[in-house]
């Protein structure tokens, strides 16, 4: 007898309980749309931001209503985004996964300070006052606000001089918004070499700011392949387009080593050899 | 030493530092020799930059336009001397950035420009304001916002009072005091002027009661009552002469937060800024030399020089027989509120009212503890904000917790940081939230356009 | 003008200091508040000596050395090396011992220490980020951990002869322990026959000159009044800390224990009584305008004053422990950023039409 | 009858509050006490519940399931044992209605508690306020006050904690011990400050 009545006491309960729901439900009815969903389970989640939107729901919802574009997603690897393309329908181009670099080379033992900096030490801080007190005003302050802006902490400050580690950077280019002098840039992941300086200045007055800036000697362009390396008024740039061979550095006898390759494939036989112990 | 005052609007916090004016107070104003070169730095202004009219090579005279306002917001600018245009080069300006700079090569003869002397009580305001914008006015208490911009406010605001800052309240500098004591009736004419391009019957002029020998030497004027012009003393402490808190001192209104002095009917000017418009009118000299004192326990001999915008600080240090001791910090402006300057070859600007030259143990040494809550700045805030726990917002980059506790009505006065036992740089804190405020309105702004 | 030419110097460009305005400072340094509040503690922990002996120096000096070392170490740990040098932790360390009976045994002074400055003060990032007073957190830690070694009080030294008002309040034979007198109220109050004439011998003339100098148990630093307020007077003058919150506290607990007092005289003896005794002058002047755990505005410290001492009152008339000051203040520091985020101050000039937040 | 009332309020609030006393509901506590709004949506949905189920559970307690109930005189038999089933089963329903009626009418919030929702209010304060009243016995209205006090206990507790937490954000706390580790730290010393109430109701 006892068990009837527990029975019927639960299918009692469950019963108001299951009409109130249905009730409720009818009234509160909010439509959802099923695509948004399993494109969010697809992406990475990690919300950075570097797609542009207000985190990974936000996108996959654009996504779906075809305001994005599935490469906008840089952390995501080729194959999600294959898996995400399939899901709305539609074709990706393979797609090189890019990633940061900072293109200087001014630590605190090769550029030159002009004052004492007493402050706060932040860069974009440090910026308004006189430059942090480096001489140098197109160089890298090292006080660390793209560091402590990276997601996956890729960022290492030595000697004052910020380098990105390229094996850990997910390239969500929020570094490159930190910098206040817009020295970091993203390059694709298979070009790794890069000319460590971004001084427009001419080459005789980097000199005496900085002993690695670039003084515009094109030794490396004439070596690299035809156009792989690009000049750019007193400064040489790479071309990350037809990236030359990682070796070049080796090859080019860049006479003030500012010449080099990102971390950590760094062939950067430095005179100093201050940056490679210290980083590995 | 407290002073008898007759002003009795406090306004809320401020702090008191050693007003230190005695090291050049009884200096005598004196002219500056001329010099070989003279380099002339372009952004003089707040608001758009002139455009430079001159290329390598021009002859000009002294007092010749060498750059034109090139916006509402602007001035012009003059040439120090007569001579010839070595060349248009960079230099390190006033903030530490590269700035554009016109280099003037002097040709000995310091020539001037033929220039139009008007008789006020005949002209007619119109040309009266016409003049001053020619002659490339700024404000000279530091802000160096054109004076033309605000003698013309807009047809909604009515204006119903002048008040010219004569408080002076940054320690170290005697320029408007010597001003006030050896040409009170140059500056009381220039005064004048202003008021009849405003249309104003009531003018008062504040003048912080640590001087009161140039308040006596203003009161004596028979101008006074020529012009209705009346002269106030005021509470000694810093920032008496800040815009919103000399009008509340003088007339008890409150400019609104996020407001300007017009918003109350008020326009301030600056006893430098007068005596200009005095020597623009009366004289037609138009603006290329202003009192500086040059002055710090580092100086030689401290004074206050009639220096030719573009004299360069060494050249000015030079003036004052060099320096006595190792110089830690040298400083364009008052100590509260000026520029540390790191290059010698800075030259110097309408607006620079001083040079500091200090030793270590008088300057701050800045730590950037964690703030302790101790309320200091709380206390002495004269925006009635809360310096402490703004600056920790900013430390974390939380800009959004700041803007919505007023950090824009922050006007960098310093005082909080003056009293903060965490030596934290507050006013570093604030100027950097401000800009990125800014940035982010700018981009808010575009964004709607865009869409 | 030639002669000065030669000894003309130059300032050398690069040794010139770049840094943001204002450049020059008052002189105040956190160091220097620590020691004008350690210098404000003094009369109070002499008094403390006076009349508790050698163990409670021995209490003070073991607490303070230890709080001191565990901030050493830690900042060594975390890489800030000079931050222990402002006296911080010597002013929490006395605190600590001021807040602890004189005859606790030597080990509870570590445990105390590691209570205040590690887990007070140095986990929430050292001075100035710590939600709750170090002091605080030690004594209720230690109060709720050992409660049985940290409610023996010691007679104070000539509670022994028998003349003394509070002579009554010792209960062992060899005197060297007794109870405090808001103990004894707690348990009187229970027996509502006897309460009348226990409250009376509490709160006769002579036993609250007996409170007044501090010849009383209780802890070291609580017992004497007019050391406390002679420090207190003493912060207030030097601007050290806002008169508001000690005034309100006080205001507080006497104006609810005196109604109370007032419509039932059996729960709770006289407003003064109450001022008198336990730490309500040590906690209002010292513990509670804790710079770093108040609030920052006037109208937040009031509100921060009246919630102390409420809170206080109920625990002490209602509540099971004797004594609520430690409890009250806790809680009000756990309270202190909600009372921040609702007494934010408009700036100078705000205008509710024209500037919406 | 008013002071009966007076000691349950002041008791379940201050004195055996459920977080900082009892120990119930830790998990919504920590996870929703990050930002000020989300507590505060938060509390309003517990509040909601937690009075709601208790009034449904203690009517279900008093009508079948306690001995001396309207249903088990007319059938003679105790069914003291469905009573974890059928309250789990009441409060679960409860929180789908909240579920849907937030996602309509508060969807901002509802997507700021994402999915803590359906976590928290089938967390053990809820479930614990309604077994305490079963085992206490009361009445059907002060088990309901007693459901409502103990939620805005609950709900002190969170948005105390919760401003503290806000305020952490900003301190310079070691790597190792942030987010919950310190979170949890600070409620151990807000747990702690309340035991000062403890003996305030006899």
């Amino acid at each position: 007898m006892i068990i009837l009545y527990s029975i019927l006491i639960l299918c009692v309960v469950a019963l108001i309980l299951g009409l109130s729901i249905g009730i409720t439900a009818k009234y509160f009815l909010v439509e959802q749309d099923p695509q948004v969903e399993k494109i969010l389970s697809l992406l990475p989640g990690a919300n950075c931001g570097g797609c542009g939107f207000a985190g990974c729901s936000d996108f996959a919802k654009s996504l779906s209503e075809g305001k994005a574009e599935v490469e906008g997603c840089p952390v995501a690897s080729a194959e999600v985004r294959k898996l995400i393309a399939q899901v709305l329908g539609k074709s990706v181009s393979d797609y090189i996964r890019k990633v940061a670099v900072v293109l200087c080379g001014g630590s605190n033992n090769f550029a030159r300070k002009i004052s004492e900096y007493n402050g706060i030490a932040d860069c974009r801080s440090a910026n308004i006052i006189a430059g942090g007190g480096k001489a140098c005003r197109y160089g890298c302050l090292g006080f660390a606000s793209c560091a402590r802006v990276c997601p996956v902490n890729a960022i290492e400050i030595c000697d004052g001089l910020a380098v990105v580690h390229s094996d850990i950077c997910i390239g969500c280019g929020k570094c490159v918004k930190a910098c206040p002098r817009n020295l970091i840039k993203l390059v694709p992941e298979t070009i790794t070499v890069h000319v460590f300086c971004s001084s427009k200045d001419k080459g005789v007055d980097k000199k005496k700011l900085c002993d690695v800036p670039c003084i515009g000697c094109r030794k490396c362009v004439k070596v690299a392949g035809e156009d792989e390396m690009l000049v750019d008024g007193f400064l040489v740039r790479t071309n990350y387009e037809k990236g030359p061979a990682a070796d070049l550095p080796l090859r080019a006898g860049c006479p003030t080593n500012c010449l080099g390759n990102s971390f950590p494939y760094s062939y950067k036989k430095l005179s100093k050899g201050l940056i490679e112990e210290k980083v590995a | 030493m407290n002073y008898s005052h007759d002003n009795h609007l406090y306004f809320y916090g401020g702090v008191h530092p050693d007003d230190s004016k005695k090291l050049s107070a009884c200096e005598p104003i004196k002219d500056a020799p001329l010099l070989e070169k003279y380099t002339v730095i372009v952004g003089q202004n707040i608001g758009a930059p002139p455009k430079v009219i001159v290329k390598k090579g021009d002859i000009v005279k002294k007092g010749q336009k060498i750059a034109e306002a090139s916006a509402f917001v602007s001035a012009n600018l003059h040439s120090p001397t007569s001579g010839t245009v070595s060349a248009i080069t960079e230099i390190i300006g006033v903030f530490g950035a590269i700035v554009p700079a016109i280099e003037i090569t002097s040709d000995g003869k310091d020539e001037a420009c033929e220039s139009t002397k008007i008789e006020p009580s005949k002209a007619s305001p119109e040309e009266l304001l016409a003049k001053i914008a020619d002659a490339g006015l700024v404000g000279m208490g530091g802000a160096a916002f054109p004076t033309v911009v605000k003698l013309s406010p807009p047809k909604a605001k009515k204006i119903d009072t002048l008040i010219i800052n004569g408080a002076e309240c940054e320690p170290y500098l005697t320029a408007d005091y010597r001003l006030m004591l050896e040409s009170p009736d140059k500056v009381l004419r220039g005064v004048a002027i202003f008021a009849k391009i405003l249309g104003v019957n009531r003018i008062i002029i504040g003048v912080e009661a640590n001087k009161p020998d140039a308040i006596e030497n203003l009161r004596k004027s028979h101008l006074l009552n020529e012009y209705g012009i009346e002269v106030k003393s005021l509470r000694v402490r810093y920032p008496q002469g800040a815009e919103k808190q000399l009008i509340y001192a003088l007339t008890g209104r409150k400019v609104p937060s996020g407001g300007l002095p017009m918003d109350v009917a008020c326009v301030v000017q600056n006893i430098g800024t007068s005596f200009a418009a005095y020597e623009a009118v009366y004289e037609g000299k138009t603006l290329y030399e202003r009192v500086t004192t040059i002055t710090g326990s580092r100086v030689v001999k401290p004074g206050n020089w009639r220096l030719r915008i573009g004299t360069p600080i060494s050249k000015a240090i030079e003036l004052c027989g060099g320096i006595k001791g190792d110089v830690a910090k040298i400083v364009a402006g008052g100590p509260m509120m000026g520029l540390a300057q790191i290059s010698l070859d800075t030259t110097i600007m309408k607006s620079s009212s001083g040079i500091l030259l200090l030793g270590n143990e008088e300057i701050i040494q800045y730590r950037n503890q964690p703030c302790i809550r101790c309320g200091n700045c709380v206390d002495v805030c004269p925006m009635e904000l809360l310096p402490g726990p703004l600056s920790v917002y900013i430390e974390n980059e939380r800009f959004d917790l700041a803007e919505k506790e007023f950090v824009m009505d922050c006007m960098e006065c310093g005082s909080c940081a003056y009293v903060c036992p965490s030596k934290r740089p507050l006013v570093q804190h604030f100027k950097r939230a401000k800009a990125e405020i800014i940035a982010k309105r700018k981009s808010q702004q575009l964004s709607q356009k865009a869409k | 003008m030639t002669e000065l030419k030669e000894n003309l110097k130059m300032p050398e460009q690069e040794k010139l200091v770049a840094s943001v305005s204002p450049h020059i400072h008052s002189g105040v340094s956190i160091r220097k508040v620590m020691l004008l509040v350690i210098i404000s503690l003094l009369p109070a922990t002499f008094a403390g000596i006076l009349f508790f002996g050698l163990p409670a120096l021995k209490v003070i000096v073991l607490s303070v050395l230890f709080c001191v070392f565990i901030e050493w170490a830690w900042c060594r740990i975390d890489g800030r090396t000079d931050d222990w040098k402002d006296f911080s932790a010597v002013l929490t360390g006395l605190l600590l011992a001021l807040n602890l009976s004189a005859n606790v045994p030597w080990w509870i002074c570590p445990i105390g220490a590691f209570l205040a400055i590690g887990i007070g003060k140095q986990l929430y990032g050292g001075i100035g980020y710590n939600p709750f007073n170090p002091a605080l957190v030690a004594r209720v830690g230690l109060l709720i951990g050992f409660p049985k070694i940290m409610t023996t009080w010691m007679p104070s030294l000539n509670m022994r002869d028998s003349s003394h008002p509070l002579h009554k309040l010792i209960y062992d034979v060899d005197a060297t322990t007794c109870a405090t007198p808001l103990g004894v109220v707690k348990t009187a109050v229970s027996k509502p026959d006897t309460v009348q004439n226990v409250f009376h011998s509490l709160c006769n003339f002579d036993a609250y000159l007996a409170y007044l100098k501090g010849d009383m148990p209780g802890c070291i630093g609580e017992t004497s009044v007019i050391a406390l307020l002679l420090g207190g007077v003493l912060l207030i003058a030097l601007r050290l800390i806002k008169w508001q919150v000690p005034i309100a506290f006080i205001a507080t607990v006497a104006a609810i224990s005196g109604l109370v007092n007032y419509f039932s005289p059996n729960t709770t003896p006289g407003p003064i009584f109450h001022i008198l005794t336990g730490g309500l002058i040590l906690g209002a002047f010292f513990m509670a305008t804790d710079m770093v755990t108040s609030p920052m505005t006037t109208k937040g410290a009031v509100i921060f004053g009246i919630g102390c001492g409420l809170i206080t009152s109920l625990i002490r008339i209602w509540g099971g422990y004797p004594e609520g000051v430690s409890f009250s203040i806790l809680i009000m520091n756990a309270l202190t950023p909600l009372i921040d985020k609702f007494t934010l101050r408009k700036p100078f000039g705000f205008r509710y039409n024209e500037n919406k937040v | 009858m008013m002071n009966e009332i007076l000691v349950i309020t002041i008791g379940a609030i201050l004195v055996n509050n459920f977080v900082l006393a009892k120990f119930l509901g830790i998990c919504p506590f920590l996870g929703v006490s990050k930002k000020l709004e989300t507590a505060i949506g938060m509390s309003g949905a517990v509040i909601f519940v937690m009075t709601l189920a208790t009034f449904v559970t203690s009517l279900i307690f008093k009508m079948v399931l306690s001995e001396n109930s309207y249903f088990s005189h007319l059938s003679g038999l105790k069914f003291g044992f469905l009573q974890t089933l059928v309250f789990i089963l009441v409060i679960a329903g409860l929180v789908q209605i909240v579920e849907i009626i937030m996602q309509k009418k508060a969807p901002k919030l509802y997507s700021a508690l994402g999915i803590y929702l359906p976590l928290i209010t089938t967390n053990c304060a809820v479930l614990g306020s309604a077994v305490i009243n079963a085992k206490e016995g009361r009445g059907i209205i002060f088990s309901t006050i007693f459901g409502f006090s103990s939620a805005v206990g609950f709900s002190l507790a969170l948005l105390l904690f919760a401003s503290i937490r806000e305020k952490l954000e900003l301190a310079r706390i070691p790597k190792v011990f942030q987010g919950t580790s310190i979170a949890l730290i600070t409620a151990g010393i807000l747990a702690m400050a309340f035991m000062g109430f403890s003996g305030l109701v006899k």
